[in-house]
């Protein structure tokens, strides 16, 4: 089946992004498709690529680029809460006039549209939220 | 049928009547994070309209020292467990 | 898509400024229907109170939800549902909001999520 | 005198008990944010205990359109007023 | 300081691994403690969870907070206190515990929040 | 009379930080010193020196940053709290071996000792949180 996740809550602050990542981690090993997760509300500071847990802890940030990496999955953040949090990656920086970034690939700025894109391609859409 | 999952105790949040509300006869009832507190024998009577849908996530069971609370009327399920309720039902909602 | 009721149903369970919920919750429902999606909003617990009439801006200016409420009909979303028992919760009168909603109680409200392809609740 | 400050809704949190518990018997309590809610006269009921001595803050009630639902029994002010409860009091306590 | 209460109540109202109010409200405690204050802490609603025996790690390995709770005898907080209703609340008996407790009543935590200088909520 | 603050919400998700900003207006103009906002949990967003929002929406971290620089109100970020939120300024950047920051002047990272400093030597303590 083809399963996608939608993540509203901020890492560290509620357990919303462990579940998220433990369940994503069970959809692969059970060998479904997961077409993407996409990142709402607070789940946007997920993409926080700054973040400095201590490191008896889990790196949330990393743990997502890990899965992506290895299983191909798309990280889609949106862009409009990603914006009002301070998550913007390098082109929206610049179209901001803000020095610097906090969002890098294979996270990906992206338009809600895709959320309602995912929810109605995918068999399954589960959300995990703070 | 639907799967509901329910991540806030019925002991600090009026969420679980949202969940209750929205359940039709057949939907199945999964409670993670804090929503495991309503897995104890103490507070399952707040679940009794869906005794025999109702399920709760081992892991987060244990990591809260749950497991000897948990009411021997409620179904404790592992992560991949979790992922088959997704695939027996026809979609899922959450309710925070 | 063939489903009668629409494709997407959005469950706004907040009130206004309090939180980002609402908004966000919102939003997701006009981007949907701005691609074509019908949608319908089913306004649960304490997210009737979204819909009183005279809200304001919020304390530091900041423009609330409201509206956005008004907007929806320029949206093509029409069918706007608030939960019977909230209502009673809060001693709010369907009448009394500040657009017409058809209240619905508990055995509607679980056809309505067995129904629609696309739940979101926020 | 301690002056507790609640911003949830008793209508979907239990926090407000903790608020009642931790109260002494002058002390008074303010409704901020969703808490305004409480000051409705359908809801005002749960802080019967606290008559006389229950605020709400008139800022985030006129923003929510709930002026008009503001119970009599409330002390409605603004935040000027809000900086002279604490004032007042010893000091504050936050419930969220 | 000459309050005999102790100068700082810290009030925990969260349980384990949900959420991280009950971690940052345990450090804040701690590092007072390690300031030389003197803490008392307090168990509210689901804080009581906090400290239910056989609490393990978190789904990704987290270490969650029982850990930090049986450290504090080290930073010297030895009173901790448990509100009674929500030990009742949750079917729980204050022996039965990770560590030991006073569970007091309504009245008592009034006197408590009344009596120290610094109180804060988590 | 001295007050301090304690801002445990993120801005745009919850309304503690309009409360906050706006409760300090309010005890600045009854002529009490502000003697420091402390930010722990969420509040810690407050310092994200990249947040862009709509322009029709308020600014907050430009709003305590203009606070501060009109009344020397210090801005203090609870320096563990931060960390684990990808909240860093220049130095704890280079300390993490990461390239840029995210948190700038007026707003300091600190331990939570001075939460405690505040709170006992303030005469009134006020906490908004989520």
């Amino acid at each position: 089946m083809r399963y996608g996740i939608l993540l509203m809550g901020a890492p560290y602050s509620s357990q919303a992004s462990h579940s998220a990542l433990r369940f994503a981690k069970a959809v692969v090993a059970r060998g479904h498709a997961l077409e993407g997760v996409f990142f709402y509300h607070d789940g946007v500071q997920n993409a926080a690529r700054l973040a400095a847990p201590p490191q008896d802890e889990p790196h949330l940030v990393d743990a997502w680029a890990e899965l992506a990496a290895e299983h191909g999955v798309p990280l889609q953040v949106c862009i409009a809460a990603a914006l009002r949090r301070g998550l913007l990656d390098e082109r929206e920086a610049a179209r901001h006039g803000k020095q610097g970034h906090s969002v890098e690939a294979p996270f990906e700025l992206t338009g809600l549209g895709q959320l309602v894109d995912l929810g109605l391609r995918c068999d399954r859409l589960i959300t995990f939220a703070p | 049928m639907l799967l509901h999952i329910l991540n806030r105790s019925p002991a600090t949040s009026e969420v679980y009547r949202q969940a209750l509300a929205a359940m039709g006869p057949e939907d199945r009832l999964l409670l993670i994070e804090d929503g495991v507190q309503g897995a104890m024998s103490t507070l399952v009577g707040h679940f009794a309209e869906v005794t025999g849908r109702l399920y709760a996530l081992r892991d987060d069971l244990e990591a809260r020292g749950l497991i000897a609370h948990c009411d021997t009327t409620v179904a404790v399920t592992d992560m991949a467990g979790f992922v088959t309720l997704t695939e027996d039902a026809d979609r899922t909602l959450s309710w925070f | 898509m063939s489903n009668e009721q629409g494709d997407l149903l959005v469950i706004l369970r907040h009130g206004p400024h309090g939180t980002s919920w609402l908004r966000e919750g919102l939003d997701a429902a006009l981007v949907a229907a701005a691609f074509g999606r019908r949608v319908t909003l089913l306004f649960m617990g304490e997210g009737v109170t979204a819909l009183l009439p005279g809200q304001g801006s919020g304390p530091l200016g900041q423009k609330g939800t409201a509206p956005t409420l008004e907007m929806l009909e320029m949206y093509d979303i029409e069918t706007l549902l608030v939960e019977a028992e909230a209502l009673a919760r809060y001693g709010l009168d369907a009448g009394s909001l500040m657009l017409p909603v058809a209240s619905v109680g508990q055995g509607r409200i679980a056809e309505l999520t067995a129904s629609h392809p696309l739940v979101l609740t926020f």
